[in-house]
């Protein structure tokens, strides 16, 4: 038997700041070479979706094989144009931040089609449980950018009432659950909902989200136990975009094996998923939450994908990675992809994309100047400070009256 | 009216909750077939059927996990941890999560939900099975903490809590699940059956949550204590023979400061007792506030009888449990200072 | 689409009280089966590891195919004897828990060759991180029973001063972790202990086990992430006895797959082991031992057996299971099958059988008679109670000293 | 001397720690080739290797566990928690097995750790990078917890917790990182550069975990505080010409109770003030013990001066913040009372 010391492994991504990043080592299989199974097709033998990549846009723009959503060219423009309309919210919101006008943003620049496609894939009543980087999903489902942004600038119309960090929206209305600033804890809360829709006999189901690096936290594997113990309808994303702020995906995890292949450790089916491929995005989720909702249980679907942007505005990615690896993603970027699709489809033109990016630059404005007129951070002031002593419980209890009272006294005295 | 141990009076409350709303489901390790290694849910399964009294897998991070989501649908799930020690797997949960939701989402979402777990030691259980942590709990905000010392309070207090709209913590002295324990260890205890308060109505009835109770009325000192303690406290006072007005919280957080305060104005002079490690303890914010709103009434310092700062020792049990007689020495003190 | 409603699944053992057991849809490969991979073979070639079951010992005893792990005849008899001897030790101490001279106790009956054979193939300086099912570790490991039984009695040569319930071992000396009240949480410790090893270029390793039902909690999913991450030199275990207290493992997710298939999502390697199999559990753990100290990083094994005792003292499974569905169990009782494996080599009999056993009786009675001699529980009452307020922290603070004070005036005081 | 501003102070005093001892290993989320969040490992994994100061998952639970299993081992991990918000997923290991082990192996293994983690608001970080969740470890017997106020102790103090052969959680308030943040959010933050406790030496040293340290001293009112708050006590002070005595306590736990009970015989008054929530934070202990111990020498109630009982509110930080007005104010209040 060997006694050779042992050695401590480090992880270590492909290239730091300075060097080049070689994607070479890859493993991309050509788009349409995976089946499609069926819905109810059990966990063991759907294991090498585990391993393999559902691509449906090859790299002519084509949409190839079994997976192809088969979706109407309206669809298809509908999607780009949401994807669009969240890169254009972006960059203006980190315009502002940049103003001054809020105190943080993040992005979700290079992964628009994880959050659209899957809105778009889902039913209306489905419940989703996100991270922080799934602003996609809220512009699909229509809720008004002035509502994001009267959050973002924490101002009189601010739905959350000044009470949380920009960008952690919580909508009710459209199905959106309140995103939590711990990392994970989402994941088995949609479990538990899923549960309770299942229990109600419903035919609601629940998605969530995290990212790659969050899977190590406890809620990950909670999350997945009690999906597969009790069948819950529900669809588990990991968007995998390689990063968690300065963290490679191997710090996660990601160097012996898949994201999604946690998932068959709790025998349930997992779909790994080209993340920027807006038609792959769109059929491996509408084929969980249709297993979902037809009582075969939870999928875990892995989006592979990139993570473009900083890690949100307190973030530099030159400290840690080569400033062009973006680019040399192999992957390329989801809303380029969908555009050449639709160009190729003959249903879309560089005219007719100038023009729609006009009209969103323009949407995003009116709102802008709408969400404005309503205030920015600390400007005016907010100006409810004794709301802060609502919501910790139903009724504001005693002793916060009391120390409202204190507080306003103090206010006053100025 | 019929009478009741303690965990009959906490099974009856489930019952009559999952009998009046659908909307009420019961799970943790073991509760489900088996009924829970206290027996508190026993029956339940078999009664209402497995989907609404279920087994859940031992990962307590997840049962609090999965009881706010389902909060989020619109049930009132009632979970069981199966012991106090073994909270803290779901602290992240409930601190951060069920505690926060409401605030964090303007009252958007809501968890609803209520978390039962025996708690406290004089069972031989050792440092794991022997805590008492509500004071981590009553730091928080956005948490309801809840601790009863008889079965009538523990099932009407245990249906208010279900009903409540927010989290509750409610813990369960196990060593008096039998009987009132009074920390004399070495005699025989007193089953439920033969105490008034072990008279429990079987239909629905409710203990407001913040509403403290005078068990001992008294004019020389106020005693606050809560579970367990209340009847070492009230061993002591009897054995002492010290005027003592003995007061039992039965919720810490909503606080009935206003009896408190009522009494110690009358009193004077004020022991709190918890069965919690002493620094930190809930008891020092219930010295704070009592010295902040009765300062000019007090005439000897308040005194602290709780556990010792170690974890709770297996064989030396008798030596940590706060008993009736350190309760007594510190009633004697106070009087003396 | 399919809009039925929903419906919550709650699993269901086999049988309940009163019913009988159906074990025929177990998967029980054939002994031998399964070849021997190198240790160092990559994990992804090592999957179906993780869904088979190692197996030597055939049902006419005898010992076939690659795993065997071809010990001799006096290291075989070793193993029976421990796991006489651990059993033996088991009985006495119910007996006495029963007599009041403890309040708990938990007996490992019929999975006594997971510690015992696991023990032997590991080395001696390797570090143990236990749930409270492996007294078979010290027994092999020669601790002396007297120290056991004079921590479960809490009496004056209590190696852990009282503080301890009862079979909370923790026995540096022999390489032994300090046993947890909280289930899992030495599964991370073991990696962090190995990841040390490993940074310090030592050559020993780590190894820690759970059970089926702990899977569930945090720290596994904790242990698993950096075992691949840092490739820590560990063996993790997980003893499925196919109960946790009440709930059959289906709850702990067993129903849609093997535990050890957990580790597949991790990227780990993991062998699925007949856990009553003496010379299975033997050669797997050696496997994963040879593996871990030639920097291979972490095997997960799965020892598949039956709780054939109840929970605990405190515990009777005649509440939630068939009576008599240990004795059903397919893969029968470790001891009598290395017994009758010894028995078919010719190198044990009936005779030689009984005489040992009346030898370890005598064996446990003897240090049983020491132990007594130092007291059991409460008789004479434990004599240092200042005692408790040590080792809190390394020196007694100031706070301490004073209630050690009180408390001792008060005792005086009596 | 060198000038250090606490980022830079507590690099260092890492940076010393491993130079002398091969047994610290430092990791945690983005420490490693990054050197954290707000830069407190900068250098060090170049420095020293990337085995010695690594990036660890997100997974503070694992990063504690694995922390107690390496000192286990006989290392000296230093780990961080990027967020003291996001210390409550390792609550289980922290309380459970790192506090306990030393107990409950009666000193045969144990798990000499250091947790860094910057807590506390003022950074407009929102409710979950603003808390100070002291009070939750301060009740756990078996935890050192400690909370600097300026870059000297900040080294000195970090460098006794790493040779501390216990665990100890070391919190970073983050709004002083760049400078002694007094509350007036308004005015421009005088840099620790220019200020005589931004004097940090490169070499060894260590300052003594439970002694506190008396900033200004005074005769009329006693006012205790750690971390941000002694700067925002200083001001309150000065601003409002009490003649108040301001004590750093720099060591949660251990308590120098001695030079608090010391000053508040002299003074008679006392303010106890930190920004975590009020109830049962860790100034009920403060007052618990100073009503005990100075009971005849109290002229007035003890106030506290703290966070409120919610959650920290993006938007209305100041108004949540407790600045030097409200601490002013409450001097006056104890000198009136
Ligand atoms: C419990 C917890 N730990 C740490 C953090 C700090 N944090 C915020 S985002 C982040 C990285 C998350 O990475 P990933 O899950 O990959 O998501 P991504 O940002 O790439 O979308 C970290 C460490 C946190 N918010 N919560
Ligand atoms: C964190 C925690 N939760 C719950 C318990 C209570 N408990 C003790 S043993 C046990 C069952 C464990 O089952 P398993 O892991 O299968 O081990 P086995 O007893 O079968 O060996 C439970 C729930 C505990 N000790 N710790
Ligand atoms: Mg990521
Ligand atoms: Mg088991």
């Amino acid at each position: 038997m060997s006694r050779a010391p042992l050695q401590l492994h480090i992880p270590e991504p492909k290239a730091r700041p300075g060097g080049v990043t070689d994607f070479s080592g890859l493993r991309i299989p050509p788009a349409g070479v995976l089946a499609r199974p069926a819905v109810d097709a059990p966990s063991e033998q759907l294991r090498d979706y585990a391993y393999g990549l559902i691509r449906v846009l090859d790299d002519q723009g084509r949409a190839v094989g079994d997976w192809d959503p088969k979706l109407d060219a309206d669809t298809l423009r509908l999607g780009l144009r949401h994807m669009l309309l969240t890169r254009e919210f972006d960059e203006r919101m980190v315009k502002l931040q940049r103003q001054g006008k809020t105190s943080f943003y993040i992005k979700c620049t290079g992964e628009e089609a994880v959050a659209v496609a899957q809105a778009m894939a889902l039913d209306a009543g489905d419940m989703l449980f996100p991270s922080y980087r799934q602003q996609g999903l809220l512009v699909a489902r229509g809720c008004p950018l002035v509502r994001l942004m009267n959050q973002i600038f924490s101002n009189t119309r601010d739905p959350l009432k000044g009470r949380q960090l920009p960008i952690m929206y919580s909508e009710p209305d459209y199905g959106f659950f309140s995103i939590s600033g711990n990392l994970g804890t989402q994941y088995p809360q949609a479990v538990g909902w899923a549960m309770a829709s299942a229990y109600s006999g419903d035919t609601r189901i629940a998605a969530a989200w995290v990212g790659d690096g969050t899977t190590a936290e406890a809620d990950f594997h909670y999350a997945l136990t009690f999906a597969t113990v009790y069948q819950a309808p529900v669809v588990l994303n990991v968007v995998n975009n390689q990063w968690a702020i300065s963290s490679f995906q191997g710090i996660a995890g990601g160097e012996r094996t898949t994201f999604a292949a946690r998932a068959v450790g709790y025998g349930l089916p997992a779909l790994r998923v080209d993340g920027n491929d807006f038609l792959a995005v769109y059929a491996a989720t509408a084929w969980a939450a249709e297993r979902a909702r037809s009582n075969h249980g939870a999928t875990l679907i892995e989006l592979y994908t990139y993570r473009a942007a900083p890690h949100s505005t307190s973030d530099d990615p030159a400290g840690y990675r080569p400033a062009d690896e973006a680019s040399l993603w192999p992957l390329g970027d989801p809303v380029e992809r969908l555009k050449q699709h639709l160009i190729s489809l003959g249903e879309w033109d560089e005219q007719r994309h100038a023009t729609l990016l006009a009209e969103l630059a323009e949407e995003v404005m009116s709102q802008l100047k709408e969400a404005t007129s309503y205030g920015t951070l600390g400007n005016p002031p907010p100006n409810d400070p004794g709301s802060m002593f609502e919501d910790v419980l139903k009724e504001i209890p005693g002793r916060l009256v009391m120390q409202r009272e204190q507080m306003l006294a103090l206010r006053e005295g100025n | 009216m019929a009478r009741m141990n303690m965990i009959q009076a906490i099974n009856s409350a489930m019952d009559v909750a999952m009998g009046r709303d659908p909307k009420v489901v019961v799970f943790g390790e073991d509760v489900g077939y088996f009924g829970g290694v206290f027996r508190c849910t026993a029956g339940l399964q078999k009664k209402y059927g497995k989907q609404r009294c279920f087994d859940a897998p031992i990962s307590e991070g997840g049962i609090l996990g999965a009881a706010v989501g389902m909060g989020v649908y619109g049930l009132r799930p009632v979970v069981e941890i199966q012991f106090a020690d073994y909270i803290y797997p779901a602290f992240d949960q409930l601190v951060s999560e069920a505690a926060r939701l409401r605030y964090r989402s303007a009252g958007g979402f809501t968890a609803p939900l209520t978390v039962r777990t025996p708690c406290g030691g004089g069972i031989f259980g050792g440092q794991t099975h022997s805590q008492s942590p509500e004071a981590i709990f009553t730091h928080v905000c956005g948490l309801t903490t809840v601790m009863p010392s008889n079965p009538y309070d523990a099932k009407g207090l245990l249906l208010a809590a279900i009903e409540d709209d927010d989290p509750v913590i409610f813990f369960e002295p196990k060593r008096i699940y039998n009987g009132p324990f009074d920390g004399h260890h070495d005699r025989p205890l007193t089953p439920w059956s033969k105490h008034e308060l072990g008279e429990v109505p079987e239909e629905y009835y409710t203990v407001p949550l913040g509403k403290a109770k005078i068990l001992r009325p008294g004019e020389k000192v106020t005693v606050i204590a809560y579970g367990t303690m209340v009847h070492v406290c009230l061993a002591a006072a009897e054995e002492s023979g010290v005027d003592a007005e003995v007061i039992d919280l039965r919720s810490l957080l909503p606080l009935d400061l206003d009896t408190l305060v009522e009494s110690v104005k009358k009193t004077g002079r004020c022991v709190v007792v918890h069965e919690a490690t002493k620094t930190c303890g809930y008891g020092a914010e219930l010295v704070s506030l009592i010295q902040e709103h009765c300062f000019y009434h007090l005439e000897a310092p308040i005194e602290r009888v709780t556990g010792w700062d170690t974890p709770y020792p297996h064989a030396y049990e008798w030596d940590y449990f706060p008993g009736p007689k350190r309760v007594a020495q510190a009633l004697k003190k106070v009087l003396e200072d």
